[in-house]
């Protein structure tokens, strides 16, 4: 278990630069989540986190020591990768236990240790095969092994379930999270999918274009993202956006998009200018249909379970709102909705940073 | 199962032909090859060539091993030439082609290029340079003189091949090791070699089959002592006369350890690996 | 299943490598045979069937013991296939490093010219004058004689005598009249009047080479006295053109493909050519009930006359001596062994390459085995040119294209030697 | 791609440089102790020689009468091939050569690998059947070939004949074209092998999967063939094709025992010219300059066909 610190790191290769002045702190046992598409410099953050790769510039810290100029074996780090990496030539045993044996440990020993790992993934029947033998899940856990059975002071995984169908991946992500929960090793996670990363993180860290966006936790980056990209990349359906002006009352602060008016709650936006044009985001939840309010037409209904997503048609283009359970509702009828004004999110138009207080 | 089964069995009677047409090209001139070797020259003259089984005979093969030319010492040479070449191609070629493929060799790409222009002079135009070479240091007639050359004219296709796979090697693999623990050379050692063993093989096939055959070198740099089994086959190509049938046992012979091999590592050449690996 | 039986161990299969390695290692350092208190002679020939020497080919062993003996010598051949000889030998002397005393050639005397030494003034006139003094005319530059000949080899007719009869064609054809009309009168019965190796242009028994037959028994040559070339007249015309006739008037189509005799050689063996020109070692082959459909049907004669009579070429294998020799005596010595009589008898009868001694060449024994010695003691009476200059290779290459070009039909005999003539002209001013 | 280089500058930062280096500076380390043996070989054994001969290119040598006779001649050598007709007719039979052997050479390979890569072809005889025309001495083979194509007592005729497939015997030597087309088959019948063998190497790395889900997809034999096999045997096809272009430039035993560059210089190819003009017309200058421009086309052939086959995007994450 140790503390992992990013200074500054920048990333270049040749005039491509991947990553730009990156800093990242990450507590002791803590499970931390870089997010991204592909492309932003997640994998290559990680890959310099494990060793992989050396920054062009800035600092690694591990436990308050610097770790650029140690290997990844030195930096006691374990690492499950995208399509696992299963060594093809050698069994599940031996791909558990190759770390061990490169220590120089007994062949007795490496056997037991291998077995109670393989026990604890349930792959004790398939000790003896090869990676081609298994299937995907099998193959992951024996990548999961790999790392687990090293105990290192770092777990690192590269987007690890990607090759996985969706129930599989659900499974496997309750896993590695009760893993977690069980060793409480400090964990680095690199994944795309945003759902992945808000169901397993203690923080997440948005990336974009080789920039941390925003750190926080699950709840900060959903309910209080820093900028609209982040506003944007989290959440399903995703948030809605409209361009917006705002104009004050006296103590009261509209924001008016088309005949709209919304009022915003006090202490919302302290300082800001009449006529300062903004570009608000809401989350579907938090968009209502109602008698009143503003008028729009339903273009799209989507029912997905325990909730119906509803398509809008308004003045300023189109919202989703999310509606529990199976709503009753046509499409091409005409409605009205309201938003809920404690959650309006405003974002500086031309910059994109929020500048709603939350 | 059954909606496949008419294009499913075409196409499989079609790869069936396919084979067929294959085994007749590759084999047809080489059953001819047995077969002149077998016939005295009265039966190779005639028109058409009487290959009848009367016609057997094994005066060819008595003749070769009883003539002044060495083919069993030509042989034992060709044999030494070409698996110290093959080792050391690959011993050396193996890691600089890793090298070239995954480790950071400034400006690996020129190298490359530089590597495999070494192959594009023609044997002719280094042949007399190469001669003075060898004899200023005494090595003519020596198998130490055309391990030297073959391994100069092989090295750069080991590593060519070589280097192509390496670069298809997942790279998660070699990332995978390093984070494991093991060093560079570890996992060079460990990882990559174990899994490359189809080119490999094919790589060790290329050098020692063109080490056992190569003629022009051979002829220039030996005398009697270290001279390989093409040379002892080109003896029987005379001006006024060649003994075709004799020459043919030769080569018949001279092939015989080449095939061996063949069907020793004929799994490994390219099979076993990555079947076992991908059978499922 | 096991993998490890699927997997070939690492460490086997490299250390075999290595274990190979070493190997290499201790048998690569060749051994070469140390000196002893003897003088050592370091003779480069082809291996028999080609004329080869005592010792290396079959026969005259014992006397070549004893020679050595003697003389307190051991003489140690390096013996190669001739078509090898020339690229070999140009090799170690254009590198500068020959260890070879005496070298056999092929009418390579001027190309090699500085690396031999003119040594045959120095063979016993006993020896020199029994032999005809035009055979050492392709040995001979400025005057002086860089080697011997040891066996007389000159192009002469072979025809099978059964076809003749057949045919009713009483004795071989004396003129090039006659040529013609047997030829066409043989091809029949899926057979050819006449066959030959026109593939390959260039060398002696290349294309050219056959062609020079047919100019001097036009009455041309190659070359005027200033060293130009001289045959773009009537006589050089009319020699491809008697060749082309007898293509069209029955040469086995084949010939146009065979690049070496041996393929020519090997039709007439079979019974399905009735003539051809080749050298006296075809005698004996011939007769080779092994090889060989015509035995006793050979007959030989003196190839057939042109406008200025007969005429042949020369083979001209020779022996020189490398101007590194370590022991010019000796090797003198040796060369005069080659050419005694009693060795050079063994050869005509044992290998069934003709002498060169005049005396041995008369000698009944050998005429009584070899029955074309006469013919061709009789074809040496004659003009037999091989031409043969520093860029002979080059100058037959070119010549040998155009006249291969004329058999083929794509140009006339008389476009053929103009075009030749440029082609040689601007060969010699180049290299002059 | 290469990595760029650590800076400098952050390495005299470190505060407790561990003893093994960046791991930038450990690939370095370890690559150049990889590669340096193979080059330290190469340029001994082989740097004198090319260099040599690129020097001799611009030389007159002539071994004329035994003795070599040496000045610099600059490009006079290049100026004269370019106007020798003989020259250009073997430039352009080298061409018609190479590409046909590059061509053909590779996809009956292919085909060879991708027949023996299916279920049926998998036994280890038909491997050792590939192996056999490879394994065969050139000089044999040529011999071997050259009494096949014999126009008189040659078996191609015989057999063709007996067949009904000609009425009289072909010179298969005897026109220019022609010969040069046999040349080219039997040195494709002789070459097949290896690149097969390579194809199939290459076949076998492309993982099943990849089929598997193809398949799903929905993708036929082709689409299978086009979408999974071709991309995944990108690397290999390059090799295959510079390794064959090099080699198909250097043919020269064939044409030696076969033709000997007839009838009428209809088969000479570069390579058997630059041996003629070097062993037969001893002009050791004119023939280093015919294997340069050998030398030269292979390059460029090579550095073509590498770029042509790259494959267009090259990104890692």
């Amino acid at each position: 278990m140790a503390q992992v610190e990013l200074a500054n790191i920048t990333k270049s290769y040749g005039p491509v630069t991947v990553c730009h002045d990156v800093t990242l702190s990450i507590a002791a046992g803590e499970f931390v989540t870089l997010l991204g598409s592909s492309g932003c410099g997640k994998t290559t953050t990680l890959n310099m986190i494990a060793g992989l790769d050396d920054p062009t510039s800035g600092e690694i810290r591990m436990g308050g020591r610097r770790v650029n100029e140690l290997s990844p074996v030195q930096r006691d780090v374990a690492m499950v990768f995208q399509n696992y990496a299963l060594y093809p030539h050698m069994t599940v045993g031996e791909n558990i236990g190759f770390t061990l044996r490169l220590r120089g440990m007994k062949k007795t020993a490496i056997r037991a240790r291998t077995e109670v790992v393989a026990a604890s993934l349930e792959l004790s029947h398939v000790i003896d095969r090869l990676p081609a033998q298994l299937s995907g899940g099998q193959q992951q856990r024996v990548a999961i092994g790999r790392a687990l059975v090293r105990e290192p002071r770092v777990f690192l995984f590269d987007e690890p379930f990607s090759n996985l169908d969706a129930s599989l991946r659900m499974r496997m992500r309750a896993e590695v999270k009760e893993l977690h929960q069980r060793l409480g090793v400090t964990s680095i996670f690199v994944t795309h999918d945003q759902e992945e990363a808000m169901s397993i993180s203690d923080r997440i860290a948005v990336m974009h274009r080789g920039r941390v966006e925003q750190v926080g936790t699950p709840e900060e980056i959903y309910a209080s993202p820093a900028t609209r990209y982040v506003a944007t990349f989290i959440g399903s359906p995703q948030i809605d956006l409209f361009g917006a002006v705002i104009e004050r009352e006296g103590n009261e602060i509209c924001c008016c998009a088309g005949s709209a008016r919304i009022p915003l709650p006090p202490g919302a936006v302290p300082d800001i200018a009449q006529g300062t044009a903004v570009e608000v985001g809401i989350r579907a939840e938090h968009v209502m249909l109602s008698d009143n309010g503003i008028p729009a037409r339903v273009r799209l209904v989507q029912p997905v379970g325990p909730s119906t997503h509803v398509t809008l048609d308004w003045e300023c283009g189109t919202l989703v709102a999310r509606l529990n359970g199976f709503a009753r509702i046509e499409t091409g009828t005409q409605t009205h909705f309201t938003l809920d004004a404690d959650h309006l999110l405003l974002f500086d138009r031309e910059q994109g940073h929020r500048i709603s207080t939350h | 199962m059954r909606r496949a089964s008419i294009g499913a069995r075409l196409a499989d009677a079609g790869v069936l032909v396919g084979l067929i047409v294959f085994a007749v090209w590759s084999i047809a001139p080489m059953v001819w090859l047995v077969l002149s070797s077998l016939l005295p020259q009265l039966s190779l003259i005639a028109q058409p060539p009487q290959i009848g089984l009367t016609n057997w005979t094994l005066s060819n093969y008595l003749a070769v091993f009883g003539s002044a030319a060495a083919l069993g010492q030509g042989i034992i040479n060709s044999f030494v030439v070409a698996s110290f070449t093959t080792a050391v191609a690959l011993g050396l070629g193996a890691p600089a082609a890793y090298a070239l493929a995954r480790l950071s060799v400034p400006k690996s790409g020129a190298v490359v290029l530089l590597i495999l222009a070494t192959q594009m002079l023609p044997a002719i135009a280094v042949a007399i340079p190469l001669f003075v070479i060898i004899s200023r240091l005494g090595l003519i007639d020596t198998r130490l003189s055309l391990i030297i050359v073959y391994l100069s004219f092989n090295l750069p296709i080991v590593i060519w091949i070589l280097r192509g796979f390496f670069l298809g090697i997942p790279l998660g693999l070699e990332r995978a090791a390093a984070v494991d623990g093991a060093g560079l050379i570890r996992t060079f050692w460990l990882i990559v070699l174990p899994i490359s063993v189809p080119p490999l093989c094919a790589a060790a096939v290329f050098a020692f089959i063109e080490s056992w055959n190569e003629f022009f070198f051979a002829l220039i740099l030996t005398r009697q002592n270290a001279q390989t089994v093409p040379l002892v086959i080109s003896a029987f190509a005379g001006q006024y006369q060649t003994v075709f049938g004799q020459m043919m046992a030769a080569a018949v012979i001279s092939i015989a350890p080449v095939i061996v091999l063949a069907i020793l590592f004929r799994n490994h050449i390219v099979r076993g690996f990555a079947d076992g690996m991908l059978k499922g | 299943m096991n993998h490890a039986l699927r997997y070939p161990s690492r460490r086997g299969f490299m250390g075999g490598a290595a274990g190979l390695a070493a190997l290499g290692i201790t048998l690569g350092a060749g051994t070469r045979p140390s000196a002893a208190a003897e003088t050592m002679l370091d003779v480069f020939a082809p291996l028999p069937p080609d004329p080869s020497p005592p010792g290396a080919a079959k026969f005259s062993e014992a006397a070549f013991q004893a020679w050595q003996q003697a003389h307190n010598a051991r003489v140690k051949y390096e013996l190669l296939a001739w078509p090898q000889l020339h690229d070999r030998m140009a090799t170690a002397f254009a590198s500068g490093s020959s260890d070879w005393d005496l070298v056999y050639m092929c009418g390579w005397v001027p190309e090699f010219l500085d690396s031999i030494v003119p040594y045959a003034d120095k063979l016993p006139a006993a020896t020199v004058s029994d032999m005809p003094a035009s055979s050492f005319k392709t040995v001979t530059v400025g005057g002086n004689r860089y080697g011997a000949v040891f066996t007389l080899s000159l192009l002469t007719l072979f025809y099978n005598t059964e076809h003749l009869e057949i045919a009713g064609l009483k004795g071989p054809p004396q003129t090039w009249d006659d040529l013609k009309r047997y030829t066409k009168e043989l091809t029949r019965d899926g057979r050819y009047g006449w066959v030959l190796d026109y593939g390959d242009s260039a060398g002696i028994g290349g294309t050219a080479s056959y062609w020079m037959c047919f100019l001097q028994q036009a009455g041309g040559k190659m070359y005027a006295e200033d060293g130009m070339p001289v045959f773009n007249n009537d006589a050089g015309v009319d020699a491809l053109q008697i060749m082309l006739d007898l293509m069209k008037l029955g040469t086995d189509p084949g010939s146009i493909s065979y690049s070496g005799i041996n393929d020519a050689t090997n039709v007439l063996l079979s019974g399905r050519a009735s003539m051809m020109m080749n050298w006296p070692y075809m005698w004996k082959p011939a007769q080779d009930p092994k090889q060989s459909k015509i035995v006793g049907k050979l007959g030989g004669a003196m190839l057939p006359a042109g406008p200025a009579g007969t005429a042949s070429i020369d083979g001209t294998d020779a022996w020189t001596m490398t101007k590194h020799c370590k022991n010019t005596a000796l090797a003198t010595n040796l060369v005069d062994f080659y050419l005694s009589p009693e060795v050079q008898k063994r050869q005509a009868l044992d290998t069934g390459w003709l002498p060169i001694r005049l005396s041995v060449l008369a000698d009944p024994e050998v005429q009584k085995a070899l029955p074309n010695a006469a013919v061709v003691l009789e074809q040496a009476k004659h003009p037999y040119d091989s031409f043969v200059t520093a860029n002979y290779n080059q100058i037959t290459q070119a010549l040998g294209t155009e006249i291969q070009k004329a058999l083929q039909g794509k140009q006339s005999a008389k476009q053929a030697m103009a075009a030749a003539h440029d082609q040689v002209a601007s060969i010699i001013k180049q290299n002059q | 791609m290469p990595i760029i280089r650590q800076d400098g500058a952050v390495a005299a930062r470190a505060e407790a440089p561990a003893p093994t280096g960046t791991f930038e500076q450990r690939r370095r380390r370890v690559g150049l102790f990889f590669v340096g043996p193979a080059l330290i070989a190469l340029a001994l054994i082989l740097g004198y020689p090319i260099v040599r001969s690129l020097l001799m290119g611009m030389q007159n040598v002539h071994l004329a009468g035994g003795h070599i006779k040496l000045h610099w001649i600059g490009w006079a050598n290049y100026d004269y091939l370019f106007q020798d007709s003989g020259f250009l007719l073997a430039l352009r039979n080298t061409i018609l050569f190479s590409f046909g052997e590059v061509a053909l050479v590779c996809l009956l390979g292919l085909g060879a690998a991708l027949l023996l890569n299916h279920r049926f072809g998998r036994f280890g005889i038909l491997r050792v059947f590939l192996i056999i025309p490879w394994a065969i001495a050139p000089v044999a083979n040529a011999v071997l070939w050259k009494w096949i194509l014999n126009a008189n007592y040659g078996v191609l005729n015989a057999i063709l004949k007996s067949l009904g497939l000609i009425d009289h015997y072909v010179v298969w030597l005897g026109s220019p074209m022609r010969a040069l087309s046999l040349l080219l088959i039997v040195d494709v019948w002789k070459s097949v092998p290896f690149i097969a063998l390579l194809f199939l190497a290459g076949l076998q790395r492309i993982p099943k999967i990849l089929y598997r889900a193809a398949k799903l997809d929905g993708a036929n034999a082709w689409n299978q063939f086009r979408f999974v096999t071709m991309p995944g045997l990108r690397t290999t096809i390059a090799i295959a094709v510079v390794l064959q272009t090099i080699w198909s430039l250097r043919v020269f035993d064939l044409v030696f025992v076969l033709t000997h560059g007839g009838p009428a210089d209809g088969t000479v190819l570069l390579n058997f010219l630059a041996y003629r003009v070097t062993f037969n017309f001893l002009n050791l200058g004119r023939g280093a300059a015919i294997a340069n421009i050998i030398f030269a086309m292979s390059f460029v052939l090579a550095i073509l066909y590498v770029w042509l086959l790259q494959p267009r995007r090259r990104l890692s994450s």
